[in-house]
């Protein structure tokens, strides 16, 4: 019957197995979707006022034989070397050039080049199946825990190639599937803080949630938790920032001591999956692939964009099913949340910078005194909450209000670790009791 | 129906219609009396002018007139099984009946609301229709679950 | 037979004209709609978590025969005394019970009874066309004027009724019509900021646009302009806060000066129509009657709703026409959003108390030094752009990030506002230079 010849299986040139790791090979069974997957190495910029595609040409050298790189965000923006100083990330951090890039951008970092990184970074750069099941003798936790505790320049070596094929679909099937075990274990915890337990994604997951999915094994915040360098996903008491927050406090962890300041910080990567689940799309079931991904008429197919880049260069395929405007007035709503975001977020930036510069002429006036460690706690909690949405990739578009209250949060907490430079009393900058009632009735909105 | 939506269902008025009717109904009988009054009958037909046999039906037809399927499909190609007939009929009669007593009780949403199981039907029907055009994107989908074509197209019966 | 009811003309029983200024009269013509407009005297609590529809019993007295009453927001959230000290609203100010007790509610409230108030405030709280005429002579404007420069106490005496039928509707066509001076000068002082000149409202606004436009007479920021006490909306640069924010600078309006600080204050009062224009739904022409006047099937007949209330009450009729969810997922996004609301307004307005305590001990120490003075303008900017979000009667509902950012600037406000006490100074607490050019995108990105 009709219905049923929908999963009629597609001719296939060739055999895919667990060890076809090359895309190519996968691109003789299914040319449309290679042909876009090649395309995330053309760096063609958005439309949008925020966009932020725009690659230099640089003179190869020996040691980087890189043509095109993007632009250094320290230089466009100093007030990242105080946010992060002493760390990695202030000597560089540049803006993603695509998919295609993930492997070689990693390699040729100054992070990788300039300071000592554990295999773990690997994880999320390159196709990785094929590497754990070597590592671990077939067993992929196995052969994860192995990447993990390898220095990274013994563990690039086995890398051949970017997230590919194999990362998302099961070769036999072409069923989409997950393949990291920092996100199975971490999806696990987070299905269970919201009462489903025994999760996993590979069997329990919809369809439709594995649209997002296959993204979230990447675009998440994260940490290398304890001595074996694992990547752990921080979602155990739930995905709001004050759950993951809690969470690192209880945990105790560090990601590294500021250099302005002596303070005891955490850094936040692209929560693209965190911030997005907090977001009314997420609330919709709408997901990742349904707007990064959108289908496309080829001849008598549908196929699904493998060019992973900003969908506001197709704004008619990836929204205009479900939204009715021009293209530019589409555009145009997204730019004002976006620039409704980098006002709050240049107003709590700004209010970062201040906070450690305050730090750091108190300490070189008096050295750690008791008022020093008590605006470490505002800087870690602000710098961090900031992070999370400054490292997040839309300008705020994944969770408009929600992320402007983070930005309450961060803006709230720098002026406080400053009044407390000034011997503000933390009881005299306590919330009143009227906050507190209605903080309980808060926490019924959540989750 | 949630705790709260009930409170605002059970308007006075509501509730007095739907005492009326069961007095009604248990004399003569609710199917006959809703098959007739409320012209159940017309879910046997194809026509889709016989749908706005109901004016609560108005809007949709109205949507379909405007929308991209009025000269490819009708009500029914999409709102009726197509895989068997006893299926086709017994949907047919299972909303006839259910909608012909709301209607003549009145006890309908101001904006109605497809049901799951209708939902699925129109999908089956999408799919009845389109499956060559997007057997490629199901070929990633797990056995036993559908693309849902109304998440994206909701608007195609009816704009 | 009911299907033909729908198109049936209407039957006039009576005869209305320009004098019929009672709703019953009209009601003959439209019992359905005369009927729910007198539902707004039956104050049924809506389900939001947020609701504030919690009327109290209280005995009659001589000079208040209310037998149910709103309670006090001064009592539920002490820190409005603080916000509002020395100036009416600190002494009584309630939730809204509904229109049928609009008029009522304000010939009692202690902000009228204690205070010497302008004939002005009848404006938003009676029918006021025939009103007009009479003063006026025929002419509605110098009717207007008129009003203006009375005593409250003389000019309630001509108020027969609450907003009536002929406030929005031409008794002659039935169509939609503005009838407020003050609006129909502030919408087009507006447009032209828009770049739309002379605008009438009665003669160039969509039909959809009026749908906003009735409410938005009275929904909206205002204040009495110079010796007139001509009722004016501060729309001139623009209906951005930041607009209306420099309108008020430039104009050097002051509405009461601070009793606990001294310094120069302005109030905002129920800006709903104002944050609903920077709103996602604004931006799809969704108006205050698709959501507040819902159509109801009454019969073959679709009426709109004139029970004007929360429309949480009626969320299948008010907002599935557009979105698709049950009615308790509908409710729980609202309250998501209020939440998120509340926990940044809790934040801001606890700053704010702060700043204020910080200012009067600053003054009772020393006087009105200069840092108090530089502490003023942080209080001036930071209570009004609070009480704008405060004041609006959605819990940010209408333009959830808008809000949000707003809530922002109060917070970096009142902080630096305590800061600028201890003696930082204003360039210590400038913009950085990222901040400066980034403004200048974001301008693009508003109007
Ligand atoms: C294996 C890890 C991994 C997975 C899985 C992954 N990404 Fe990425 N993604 C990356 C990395 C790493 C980069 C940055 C690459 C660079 O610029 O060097 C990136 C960059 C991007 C960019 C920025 C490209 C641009 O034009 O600026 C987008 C958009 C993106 N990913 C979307 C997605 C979506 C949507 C999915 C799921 C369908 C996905 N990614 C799955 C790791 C991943
Ligand atoms: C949990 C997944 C994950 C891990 C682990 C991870 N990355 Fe990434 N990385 C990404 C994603 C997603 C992007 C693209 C989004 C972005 O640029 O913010 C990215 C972008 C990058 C980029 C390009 C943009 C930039 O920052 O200059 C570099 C370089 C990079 N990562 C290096 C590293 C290094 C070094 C490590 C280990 C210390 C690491 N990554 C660990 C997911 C990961
Ligand atoms: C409703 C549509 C939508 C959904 C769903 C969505 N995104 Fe996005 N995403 C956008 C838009 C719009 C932007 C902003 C693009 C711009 O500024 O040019 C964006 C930006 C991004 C970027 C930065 C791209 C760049 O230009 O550097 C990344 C990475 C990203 N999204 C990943 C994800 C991931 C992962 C998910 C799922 C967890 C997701 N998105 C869900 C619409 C969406
Ligand atoms: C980052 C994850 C990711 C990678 C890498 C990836 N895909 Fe996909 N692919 C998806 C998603 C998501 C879909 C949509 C599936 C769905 O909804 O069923 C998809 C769909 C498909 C489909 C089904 C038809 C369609 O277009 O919707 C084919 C075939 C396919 N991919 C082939 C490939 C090939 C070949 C490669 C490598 C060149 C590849 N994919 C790499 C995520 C990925
Ligand atoms: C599969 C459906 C779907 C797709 C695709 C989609 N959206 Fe949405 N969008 C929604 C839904 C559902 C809502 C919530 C409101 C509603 O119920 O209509 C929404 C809300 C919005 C809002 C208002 C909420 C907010 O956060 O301010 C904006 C703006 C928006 N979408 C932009 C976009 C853009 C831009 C794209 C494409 C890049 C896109 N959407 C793609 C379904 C979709
Ligand atoms: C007897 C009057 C009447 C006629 C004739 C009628 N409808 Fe309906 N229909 C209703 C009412 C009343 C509802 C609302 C039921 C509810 O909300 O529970 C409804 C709801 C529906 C629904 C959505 C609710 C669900 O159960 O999924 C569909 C689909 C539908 N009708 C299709 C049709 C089609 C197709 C026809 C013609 C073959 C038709 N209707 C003829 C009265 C009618
Ligand atoms: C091309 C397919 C198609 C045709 C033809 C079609 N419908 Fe529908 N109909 C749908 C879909 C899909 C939905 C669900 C829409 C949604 O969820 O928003 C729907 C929903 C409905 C509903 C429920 C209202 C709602 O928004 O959930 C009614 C009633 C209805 N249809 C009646 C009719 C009638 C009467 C006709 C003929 C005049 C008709 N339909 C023709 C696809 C169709
Ligand atoms: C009775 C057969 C039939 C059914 C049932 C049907 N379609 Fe179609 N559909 C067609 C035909 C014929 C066309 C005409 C266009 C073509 O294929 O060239 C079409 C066109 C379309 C188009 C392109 C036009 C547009 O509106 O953008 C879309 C999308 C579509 N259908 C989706 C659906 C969905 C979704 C459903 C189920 C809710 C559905 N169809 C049900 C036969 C059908
Ligand atoms: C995630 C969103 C999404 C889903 C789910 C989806 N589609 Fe589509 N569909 C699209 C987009 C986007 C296009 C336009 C592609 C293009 O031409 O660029 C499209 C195009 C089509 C067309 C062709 C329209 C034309 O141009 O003639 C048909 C027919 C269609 N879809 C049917 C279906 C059916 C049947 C299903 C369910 C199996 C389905 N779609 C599921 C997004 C979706
Ligand atoms: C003439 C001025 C005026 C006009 C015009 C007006 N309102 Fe009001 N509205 C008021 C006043 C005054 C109150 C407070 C009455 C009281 O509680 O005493 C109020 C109260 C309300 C309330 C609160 C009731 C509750 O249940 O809490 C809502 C909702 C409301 N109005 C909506 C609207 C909408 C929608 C429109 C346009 C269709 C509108 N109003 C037009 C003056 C007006
Ligand atoms: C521009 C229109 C407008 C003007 C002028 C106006 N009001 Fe109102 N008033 C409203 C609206 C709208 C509401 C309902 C919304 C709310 O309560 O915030 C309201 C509510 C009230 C309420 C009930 C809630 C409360 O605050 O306790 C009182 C009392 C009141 N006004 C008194 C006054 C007085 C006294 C004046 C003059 C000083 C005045 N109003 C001027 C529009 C106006
Ligand atoms: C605060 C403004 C306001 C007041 C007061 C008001 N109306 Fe309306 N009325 C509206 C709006 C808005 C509509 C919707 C009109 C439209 O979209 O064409 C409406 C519609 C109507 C309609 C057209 C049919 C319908 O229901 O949509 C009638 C008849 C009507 N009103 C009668 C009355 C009567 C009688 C009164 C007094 C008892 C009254 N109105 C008071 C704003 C008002
Ligand atoms: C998209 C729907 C929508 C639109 C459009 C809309 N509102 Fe609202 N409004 C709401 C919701 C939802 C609430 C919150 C109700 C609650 O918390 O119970 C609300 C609350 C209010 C309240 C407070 C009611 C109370 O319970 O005290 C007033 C007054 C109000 N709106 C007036 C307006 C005016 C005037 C406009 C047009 C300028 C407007 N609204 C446009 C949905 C809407
Ligand atoms: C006449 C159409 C219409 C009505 C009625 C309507 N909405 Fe919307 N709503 C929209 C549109 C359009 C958007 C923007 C996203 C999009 O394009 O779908 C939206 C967006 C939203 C969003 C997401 C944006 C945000 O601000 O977070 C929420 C939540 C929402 N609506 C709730 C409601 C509620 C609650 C009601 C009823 C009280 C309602 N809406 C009534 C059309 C409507
Ligand atoms: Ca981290
Ligand atoms: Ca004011």
């Amino acid at each position: 019957e009709r219905k049923n010849e929908a999963r009629a299986p597609k001719q296939q040139v060739v055999a895919l197995d667990e060890t076809t790791v090359d895309p190519a090979v996968w691109g003789k069974n299914y040319p449309a979707q290679y042909e876009s997957y090649m395309k995330t190495k053309e760096m063609v910029p958005g439309p949008g006022l925020f966009d932020t595609m725009s690659p230099e040409t640089r003179t190869p050298t020996a040691d980087d034989p890189r043509t095109q790189i993007m632009p250094q965000r320290n230089d466009e923006d100093p007030r990242i070397t105080h946010m992060w100083a002493g760390y990695a990330f202030s000597k560089d951090y540049r803006h993603p050039r695509g998919h295609y890039y993930m492997l070689e951008d990693q390699r040729l970092t100054k992070r990788v080049q300039d300071f000592k990184q554990p295999g773990t970074c690997l994880n999320c750069h390159a196709s990785m199946p094929t590497i754990y099941s070597k590592l671990g003798n077939g067993d992929q936790q196995a052969g994860f825990d192995k990447v993990n505790s390898m220095t990274y320049a013994e563990a690039t070596k086995y890398a051949e190639h970017p997230v590919s094929c194999i990362d998302c679909h099961d070769p036999k099937t072409m069923k989409l599937r997950v393949t990291r075990p920092a996100f199975i274990r971490g999806i696990k915890a987070l299905k269970a803080s919201q009462g489903v337990t025994n999760f996993d994604p590979n069997t329990d997951a919809t369809h439709n949630e594995m649209r997002t999915f296959v993204c979230a094994q990447c675009h998440v915040e994260y940490y290398f938790k304890g001595e074996g360098k694992t990547l752990t996903f921080p979602w155990d008491e739930g995905i709001d920032i004050d759950d993951i927050y809690s969470y690192y406090q209880k945990e105790g962890f560090t990601d590294w001591t500021h250099g302005e300041t002596g303070a005891p910080m955490l850094k936040a990567q692209h929560p693209e999956f965190d911030i997005w689940s907090n977001g009314i799309h997420a609330e919709n079931g709408v997901t990742c692939a349904d707007c990064h991904m959108p289908y496309q008429s080829q001849g008598a197919q549908k196929v699904s964009d493998h060019n992973l880049t900003t969908p506001l260069k197709t704004v008619n395929a990836s929204c205009m099913t479900c939204h009715h405007a021009s293209d530019d007035e589409m555009i145009k709503r997204v730019e004002k949340i976006q620039g409704r975001f980098v006002h709050s977020r240049d107003q709590a930036f700004d209010a970062l910078v201040q906070l450690i510069a305050d730090i750091k002429a108190e300490r070189d006036a008096h050295g750690d005194t008791a008022d020093v460690k008590r605006a470490w706690e505002y800087q870690r909690k602000a710098s961090f909450y900031l992070d999370y949405v400054y490292s997040e990739n839309s300008h705020g578009f994944h969770a408009p209000d929600y992320t402007q209250r983070i930005l309450n949060d961060v803006t709230d907490a720098c002026r406080k670790g400053q009044l407390a430079l000034k011997g503000v009393s933390d009881e005299q900058m306590q919330p009143s009791e009227n906050t507190l009632a209605d903080d309980k009735k808060v926490a019924q909105t959540r989750g | 129906m949630g705790a709260r939506s009930l409170r605002s269902w059970l308007t006075l008025q509501r509730v007095a219609a739907a005492v009326a009717i069961w007095v009604v109904g248990s004399l003569i009988g609710v199917g006959v009396f809703t098959l007739i009054y409320g012209k159940a009958y017309s879910y046997l037909g194809s026509d889709p002018v016989t749908c706005t046999n109901c004016h609560v039906m108005n809007k949709q037809y109205d949507g379909w007139t405007k929308g991209s399927h009025h000269n490819v499909a009708t009500c029914n190609d999409c709102h009726t099984p197509h895989d068997s007939i006893v299926h086709k009929y017994w949907v047919k009669a299972d909303d006839g009946v259910r909608h012909g007593f709301k209607f003549a009780t009145n006890t309908y949403p101001e904006n109605i609301q497809i049901r799951d199981t209708n939902l699925k039907i129109a999908n089956d029907a999408c799919l009845y229709c389109h499956s060559d055009f997007t057997s490629s994107i199901h070929q990633t989908v797990p056995e036993g679950e559908q693309l849902s074509c109304v998440h994206c197209h909701r608007d195609v019966g009816h704009k």
